[in-house]
């Protein structure tokens, strides 16, 4: 114990350790980096932690490794992927695909029919932890008819199907004796789809490379790299350095982005949109005027200018993006005047302290919201303060998800929109039959013409007939309203200059689904 | 041999503070010729320390001395420059400090700081430096040296460090050794071989040896002329023998006049009465020291009996380590017996009847307390008396000599002297009948003890309190007390009045009483005779 | 000294237990379970069977008890489980994360030593000189300063403004690029902190300074800068030494802020992602990792301490005998 | 050095009863509400309609600075008191007691305390609802550890001291003791903690709350006001950020100040004039 020397020469000796040991990790990262002739490198907002189309959605990255059934086109239509074609039954209920042959998992297997249906099955049973199972809820069974053929039935028909089966098609072979929720897979992918697993790194900066076997359209792209920068002046920074080569902005930088020297970027439109959802448990909200009137109250065009920098849109109706839109404008123009007249005509009166009174109860309720989520909190405090002069006393509450129960809420701020099918976000958010625990009506919305139509639109097989009822559905919508719609959010892509191939499709939540057609990118 | 070692010229130093100046050493000139040992004596306060300080002009920022004052050598030390400086302070002259644990670097080993010392000025290997180190170990009569060089400051003994500062004062093989008050701290038995080591330096080497101490009875034992200071100015300068027969300066008299009082054994003994207040019969108390695997058990106490009788000043005299603190602390209650008992029969509650003044009276005042709060706390405990407080404390003050207008200071505030007397008015207060004393003399300058030993006399006369006096220093408790008791290694080993001590045939109580400092220079020689007995002694302990 | 080290070891195996124990109770007492922030707004989606459902595939409907001892098994058999939120097993993650958190920590320690070494010196030795009111008064400043915000502070100025430095993540595009990136994390973690560690060595080093032994050590013709670096600086840095081990807990508190805002891959990142994501088994797995480095760091710093102070060997060798 | 020191005091004092006038009088001082968005009008720069320009949603930022140092300050304190009352307990508990008692605490406070506090705030975070009494029981819960072992040395510390047992030796209960030396001993400790606790629940609530766990994002506080700024500063919109650290820095800087100069008031009167050791 007892040492009489050195002890400067220690503490000399670590320091210095410790700094050659940062020197040798400098000299470690240098050696990784790698320039390939024809890399796109995504700056991705979320961390991507499991590669497994199954466990979540939207995920970019899984349709770049897995290939679905079906596939989205330009126009938000469903072309064929995977399968080469289907039959629909008249009653809406039974879908046969046929599968292509070409197609091989990365290791040579074919992709068969029995793919399919395990991964169809995979994502319904009970034990996988997956938040998507809801999508394929009204899947009755699968059958596997041929090698090349399989059978689904449903319960009720479900239009949007086919947009849902762009899921991507697991490898049974290797994964029927996994327990799916934890295996290794899930960071050691191995897939059907035009890219291929090359490097999954400690931050987990996933590269990518073209997957030769692919059956489609040969990627021009060499490599995608799909790198987490969180935060979006980070990414903007990076477009800026040319680090990456696309990524998804915010509204909010749009002040100080400057466009132009490295890169152009894309405000591209998506379904995706905000609204206040009127829980109808609370008798408050029963009389439609009230809700026209709240409808009136809010000023939706300086939302989109002051809060989103004027990327987005007003938002008059659920359909906006999709082919069945029949806008209603007039009953979403901001008109504080008429706004108050309708209030009292419900017989609202102001009371001392200026907040609306009427038989004794005031007009106030709370406005939740996911914490989270800053444009929702941002929007639900706007909401308040639109309200407030009306005499509405909206008292915002930010809350974690954990904390939310939706239909104990007296209203809530939602996001809602598919690109896909009408039916897709309509059926199950305002039909009455889909009240319930799990299901998507959850502020148990029940207009009996809005119930009719929507279900008479499933199953017609004209699309002119669709619209008319679509339009109708609309009109009831304005009229009773279960919402107060408030803005369509845009998707803002910053894009290398070099970049070639980013199309202007309609895109999903958080502008998902950019890299649909990722085979025609290129860079130059 | 008239040749000027050290010469001090009208040195002066002042402090500058925001207050503006102070002078604290007023024109103090003296000589330190070669081969001789030359005292510097006075109170705290006088300068003497500042003095030493100023002659290695190593004086603390903001301290400005006067110019061309010192001479070593007849060369003038402020001339010097850097090089020559830490020639002249590390290897011409040595030092010995009062503080045997501060002057150590409590992170290096002895032998380090002979390393230190050594490389300093020479060009040595380790080994070499080891050898010398440990025969300077041996030449001041360290037993086990190799094991001392290994050791760490804090695992060495108060006696054993202050033996150590010699070897290195003396390691360079100095012309000068200023030595600080050096032997304050010790027991009175490593004091004396301390002085002898000093003197047989100065006696083999022909060197001279600055000698600051506040104890004409080292005065006594050790030097050739002495230097008298009083708030930083000499009074008197004069050979030894001279200074004791014919002092010249009203200071220097009062000096002696303090210390006769002090080794004075008085006149009258025996018990006054005989009726007990406190019988302790055998009482034992025993700690366990762990260390490392072993258990050590320490019988602090060891069937020891004795009583108090009322009226009774009865000293209680030992080394450090003899156990006296620990019988205090029973006689108090702090600490409880192990076997036997301790009774007490005095008339008032035994809380009440028995007060204590610490040895640091200083740790025993609660430092946010004022005086009046201090002195007065008891009574608060003593419902019955509570009328009047304010009354009471200033009557307890002005009872042990200290005027009311300190009532509003804090502890910090108080001189030693003063503190002892607050902590004496506290016990007063309650109007004890057994006083126990635990070496209330420690660091108090000879004035003081003097006062404050008369003053004990004076109240165990007019209140008729008993003391129980706690000292290691023989002579106060020979000059204060009726009846001594004597202990050493928890034990008692003798009981006697006080004349009678003197006449002891007990051997340690010879032994102590052999290395009391002589009471006049004269006397040294007969000193002598009993050199062969302390080195026998030295070997014991 | 064994004894004292086994005594030592068996006390942070104790608190560590213990301290597993505080965590796991504490976190199964929260509510929502993870299958909320496993899923977030895709919860919505979901209904209560299915939530429940997947609370009972993670093994949760069990008493805590059961719980505990099954994960305390698992643990001593190194088996730490799978993440919820991934399914990738957390050794693996955990073990990704201590890299970048040990460059992290390793290297603003090295600025903390540096600067605070030189400064508190300094200081220490001129004390109310005009640089000892300039560093008192920066020091103040760091404490103050909430470490987010200098941290984005830093970011305008060097990132937006100048333009020099990147916000995130670690680089890889060779030493010069890591280093680059490693400069802000690095600092703002180092002197959130560095004015204690300033403060301290001052006043130690001016009250050694007014020692005897210093005062000795000249009078025995040492020289300056030997007295300064073999006598002060030891002696100082007892102190300075054993807050570098108390303040270990408020570094890896600090490097929880400071790998989120700057995206590094590390521990303090990982803990606080699973933290609000109710990710049991990680961040079992961090907190308890954090706790040992705690534990274990600041034993070792005791051990240093009494390895550089013979003092201290004693004290520490007596209560380890108790 | 004396006549710098009081004008530092001066300063720091001023700057507090300030900054106490300004939030606590905050309709007097600015003619905005703290929630009015202004739509028309997000992000602007400093001019005179707005001191301290606007935020996202076209809020003053200057009234929400305003408004929002109510509540930073209230939960500051608040959140001390908490801090104080369950640490001084503890640690006086641990300390008085003794033996085995003492050690499992002490085994228990060396756990909570090796965990990083922020994890431990969250943990409690999630266990509490959003909101102003919750973040003020958090960052309290979480904060007593270091009072906690401070209060119990110096109890131990005292215990062994001598003028306490000279206490007893005139006749004191041990009572009396506790009340008349001990806890008057402590509380000068006690005291500065607290103050140094303001600091820290300040800056603990605005770190909570930028990470988005702390107060409700309408009701402005310091530390919500700067949660997601980042983008905003990175892109060059610096006085929505800048102004609420500032603020922040500024009264945590005078807060420690003042804590350092209690420090020196409460030492020992000997030491009055000395240098704190932390």
């Amino acid at each position: 114990m007892r040492i009489k020397m050195g002890k400067t020469m220690l503490i000399t000796s670590v320091i210095t350790s410790m700094v050659l040991i940062a020197g040798c990790k400098g000299e470690e990262a240098s050696s990784t980096s790698s320039a390939a002739a024809k890399q796109l490198v995504y700056g991705t907002e979320m961390e991507i932690e499991q590669v497994n189309p199954v466990l979540d959605e939207n995920q970019e990255i899984d349709s770049l490794i897995f290939r679905g059934l079906t596939k989205p086109t330009e126009t938000n239509d469903i072309a064929p992927d995977l399968a080469k074609g289907w039959e629909i039954s008249p009653d809406h209920l039974v879908y046969t695909f046929t599968l292509r042959d070409d197609a091989k998992w990365e290791d040579g297997k074919p992709v068969t029919a029995e793919d399919v249906k395990f991964t169809l099955d995979k994502v319904r049973d009970p034990g996988t932890n997956t938040p998507i199972a809801g999508d394929f809820s009204e899947i009755k069974s699968v059958e596997v008819l041929k090698e090349n053929e399989v059978q689904v039935t449903l319960s009720n028909p479900f239009p949007p199907l086919l947009d849902k089966l762009k899921i991507g098609i697991l490898p049974k072979h290797l994964l029927q004796n996994e327990d799916i929720n934890k295996t290794d897979f899930n960071q050691h992918p191995i897939g059907n789809g035009p890219f291929k697993l090359k490097e999954w790194d400690n931050d987990h900066t996933i590269t990518l490379v073209r997957n030769d076997k692919y059956y489609g359209l040969k990627p021009k792209l060499e490599e995608v790299v799909f790198k987490h920068v969180p935060d979006p002046n980070t990414r903007a920074l990076q477009l800026k350095t040319g680090e990456i080569d696309l990524a998804l902005l915010e509204p909010n930088q749009m002040k100080s982005v400057k466009e132009g020297e490295g890169f152009t970027v894309h405000t591209i439109s998506t379904a995706d949109y905000r609204a206040v959802m009127y829980n109808f448990r609370n008798p408050l909200f029963k009389d439609a005027k009230v809700r026209q009137a709240m409808n009136f109250a809010i000023d939706r065009e300086a939302i989109v200018k002051g809060m989103l920098s004027g990327k987005g849109e007003a938002a008059y109706g659920p359909l906006q993006k999709s082919w069945a839109n029949s806008p209603q404008k007039q009953m979403y123009a901001y008109d504080p005047k008429k706004a108050k007249e309708l209030l009292k005509e419900a017989g609202w009166k102001k009371g001392s302290d200026g907040i609306l009174v009427k038989d004794g109860k005031r007009f106030e309720f709370e406005l939740v919201s996911p914490i989270t989520d800053p444009i929702r909190t941002a929007l639900g405090n706007v909401v308040a303060e639109q309200l407030k002069p009306l005499g509405i006393s909206v008292t915002p509450k930010p809350l974690d998800w954990n904390a939310i129960k939706i239909d104990q809420a007296d209203a809530f701020v939602i996001g809602w929109g598919s690109e896909f099918d009408p039916d897709d976000h309509t059926y199950r958010v305002f039909h009455s039959s889909q009240i319930g625990d799990g299901l998507y009506n959850m502020g148990a919305y029940r207009n009996d013409e809005v119930d009719q139509v929507l279900t008479e639109a499933r199953i017609a097989d004209d699309q002119e007939k669709r619209k008319v009822l679509y339009g109708q559905f609309q009109k009831e919508l304005a009229a009773d309203p279960p919402f107060n719609f408030l803005v369509y959010l845009d998707a803002l892509y910053g894009v290398n200059k070099k970049v070639s191939g980013v199309s202007d499709r309609t895109l999903g939540h958080h502008g998902f689904g950019i890299l649909w057609n990722i085979e025609e990118w290129d860079k130059q | 041999m008239n040749e000027q070692v050290l010469t001090v010229k009208h040195l002066s130093v002042q402090l500058e503070t925001n207050q503006g100046k102070k002078q604290l050493l007023k024109d103090v000139s003296f000589n330190v010729p070669r081969g001789e040992i030359v005292a510097i004596i006075g109170e705290s306060g006088s300068g003497k320390s500042m003095t030493a300080k100023a002659i290695l002009d190593l004086l603390p920022r903001g301290f400005t001395p006067s110019s061309s004052s010192v001479y070593f050598l007849n060369k003038d030390v402020s001339a010097m420059d850097k090089r020559q400086k830490r020639l002249y302070r590390g290897t011409q002259i040595g030092f010995v400090f009062q503080d045997t644990y501060g002057t150590f670097d409590p992170m290096q080993t002895i032998g380090q700081h002979f390393h230190e010392l050594f490389s300093a000025h020479m060009k040595i290997s380790k080994q070499r430096a080891k050898e010398k180190t440990v025969q300077l170990l041996e030449r001041v009569q360290l037993t086990e040296p190799e094991r001392v060089y290994d050791s760490f400051p804090h695992e060495l003994s108060g006696g054993m460090r202050q033996r150590v500062q010699l070897a290195l004062a003396l390691a360079l093989n100095p012309v000068l050794l200023i030595a600080d008050e050096p032997t304050t701290a010790l027991d009175l038995r490593i004091q004396a071989d301390i002085l002898q080591l000093i003197k047989d330096w100065c006696k083999n080497t022909g060197g001279s040896v600055l000698f600051i101490t506040h104890d004409l009875g080292v005065v006594a034992e050790i030097a050739d002329s002495v230097v008298v200071m009083k708030e930083g100015a000499v009074v008197e300068v004069a050979p030894v023998d001279q200074l004791f027969d014919q002092p010249v300066h009203e200071h220097t008299k009062q000096l002696l006049h303090y210390y006769k009082e002090l080794t004075e054994t008085p006149k009258q003994t025996g018990l006054f009465d005989i009726e007990p207040l406190v019988t302790v019969n055998h009482a034992k108390k025993t700690y366990i020291k762990k260390k490392w695997f072993q258990k050590q058990m320490i019988k602090a106490v060891d069937d020891v009996s004795f009583c108090i009788c009322k009226k009774e000043i009865v000293g209680l005299i030992g080394e450090s380590g003899s156990g006296k603190s620990t019988l205090s602390r029973l006689l108090l209650q702090l600490e409880n017996v192990e076997q036997g008992a301790i009774a007490w029969k005095g008339s008032l509650p035994f809380r009440k009847g028995i007060q204590w003044v610490h040895q640091d009276p200083l740790a025993s005042f609660d430092p946010r307390w004022n005086v009046e709060k201090i002195v007065g706390e008891g009574l608060d405990y003593w419902k019955e008396k509570k009328e009047n407080k304010h009354q009471q404390v200033k009557e307890v003050l002005q009872k042990v000599g200290l005027s009311e207008n300190i009532l509003s200071y804090y502890p910090h505030e108080l001189s030693g002297g003063m503190r002892q007397r607050v902590a004496l008015a506290r016990a007063l207060l309650l109007e004890p009948e057994l006083l126990i004393l635990d070496e209330p003399f420690a660091s108090l300058d000879m004035s003081s003890q003097a006062n404050i030993l008369s003053l004990l006399k004076q109240i165990n006369q007019t209140e008729k309190t008993a003391i129980l006096f706690i000292s290691h220093d023989i002579r106060a408790a020979l000059a204060l007390c009726h009846r001594i008791l004597v202990m050493e290694k928890g034990r008692k080993i003798e009981e006697a009045g006080a004349k009678e001590l003197s006449d002891s045939v007990n051997f340690y109580t010879r032994r102590l009483l052999s290395s009391m400092p002589v009471t006049h220079p004269g006397r040294r020689l007969q000193k002598q005779t009993t050199e062969g007995e302390r080195e026998y002694a030295h070997q014991n302990g | 000294m064994i004894k004292f080290i086994a005594s030592r070891l068996a006390e942070a195996v104790i608190v560590l237990f213990i301290g597993s124990i505080l965590c796991f109770a504490f976190i199964r007492m929260l509510p929502g379970d993870p299958a909320t922030a496993m899923y977030g707004d895709q919860l919505l989606k979901m209904s209560q069977a299915d939530q429940m459902r997947i609370v009972e595939n993670l093994g949760l409907n069990e008493p805590l008890y059961t719980q505990y001892a099954k994960w305390l098994i698992n643990v001593l058999h190194g088996e730490w489980g799978h993440s919820y939120t991934t399914g990738e097993e957390v050794k693996v993650m955990v073990t990704r994360a201590i890299e970048p958190t040990v460059v992290l920590m390793l290297s603003s320690t090295v600025i903390i030593l540096l600067l605070s070494l030189f400064f508190g010196m300094v200081t220490g030795l001129r004390r109310y000189s005009i640089l000892d009111h300039a560093v008192t008064i920066a020091s103040f400043l760091f404490m103050s300063l909430p470490s987010f915000w200098f941290a984005l502070m830093l970011m305008l100025f060097f990132s937006v403004y100048l333009g020099v430095l990147p916000t995130a993540g670690i680089g890889k595009e060779g030493a010069g690029d890591w280093l680059k990136h490693l400069i802000m994390p690095s600092l703002v973690l180092a002197l959130a902190h560095i004015g204690y560690y300033i403060r301290i060595l001052r006043n130690h080093i001016a009250i050694i300074k007014e020692k005897e032994f210093v005062w000795a050590l000249q009078a025995r013709g040492v020289s300056q800068r030997k007295i300064l670096f073999k006598h002060l600086l030891p002696n100082a840095s007892i102190p300075f030494l054993s807050f570098i081990g108390m303040s270990l807990s408020l570094t890896l508190a600090g490097s929880v802020v400071v790998e989120t805002l700057f995206s590094w891959p590390g521990l303090g990142r990982l803990s606080l992602k699973s933290a609000l994501a109710h990710d049991y088994p990680v961040i079992m797995a961090t907190i308890l990792l954090c706790m040992s480095v705690v534990i274990i760091g600041s034993f070792l710093i005791d051990l240093l301490c009494a390895w550089i102070d013979p003092r201290l060997r004693n004290q520490l060798m007596k209560e380890a005998d108790k | 050095m004396r006549r710098k020191q009081k004008w530092l005091v001066n300063g720091i004092i001023g700057y507090l009863l300030l900054l106490l006038v300004f939030t606590g009088l905050a309709p007097f001082f600015t003619p905005y509400e703290p929630g009015a968005v202004g739509l028309s009008a997000v992000l602007q720069p400093p001019s005179a309609a707005h001191l301290f320009g606007t935020d996202e949603l076209g809020r003053d930022v200057f009234t929400r600075l305003l408004y929002g140092g109510r509540v930073s300050l209230a939960v500051g304190t608040a959140a001390m008191l908490i801090s104080v009352v369950i640490g001084a307990g503890y640690g006086a508990i641990s300390g008085f007691v003794g033996g085995m008692i003492d050690r499992v605490m002490m085994r228990v406070l060396d756990a909570l305390i090796s965990i990083p506090s922020i994890l431990l705030m969250i943990g409690l975070q999630i266990f509490l609802p959003h909101s102003l009494t919750a973040v003020v029981l958090i960052i309290g819960m979480t904060s007593w550890m270091p009072i906690a072992r401070l209060v119990r040395t110096e109890t131990l510390s005292l215990k062994g001291e001598v003028f306490v047992q000279a206490s007893a030796v005139v006749g004191a209960s041990s009572r009396q003791l506790l009340t008349r030396h001990l806890l008057p001993q402590c509380l000068p400790t006690i005291t500065v903690m607290s103050v140094s606790g303001i600091s820290h629940a300040i800056l603990s609530e605005a770190t909570l709350s930028f990470l988005g766990l702390g107060i409700p994002p309408h009701e402005p506080s310091w530390g919500n006001m700067l949660m997601g700024v980042q983008n905003y500063v990175l892109s060059g919109i610096w006085w929505i950020a800048v102004f609420p650290g500032l603020f922040i820095t500024l009264t945590v800087l005078a807060v420690t100040f003042l804590g350092d100069m209690l420090q020196d008031r409460f030492a020992l009167p000997q030491f009055r004039k000395g240098e704190r050791l932390l």
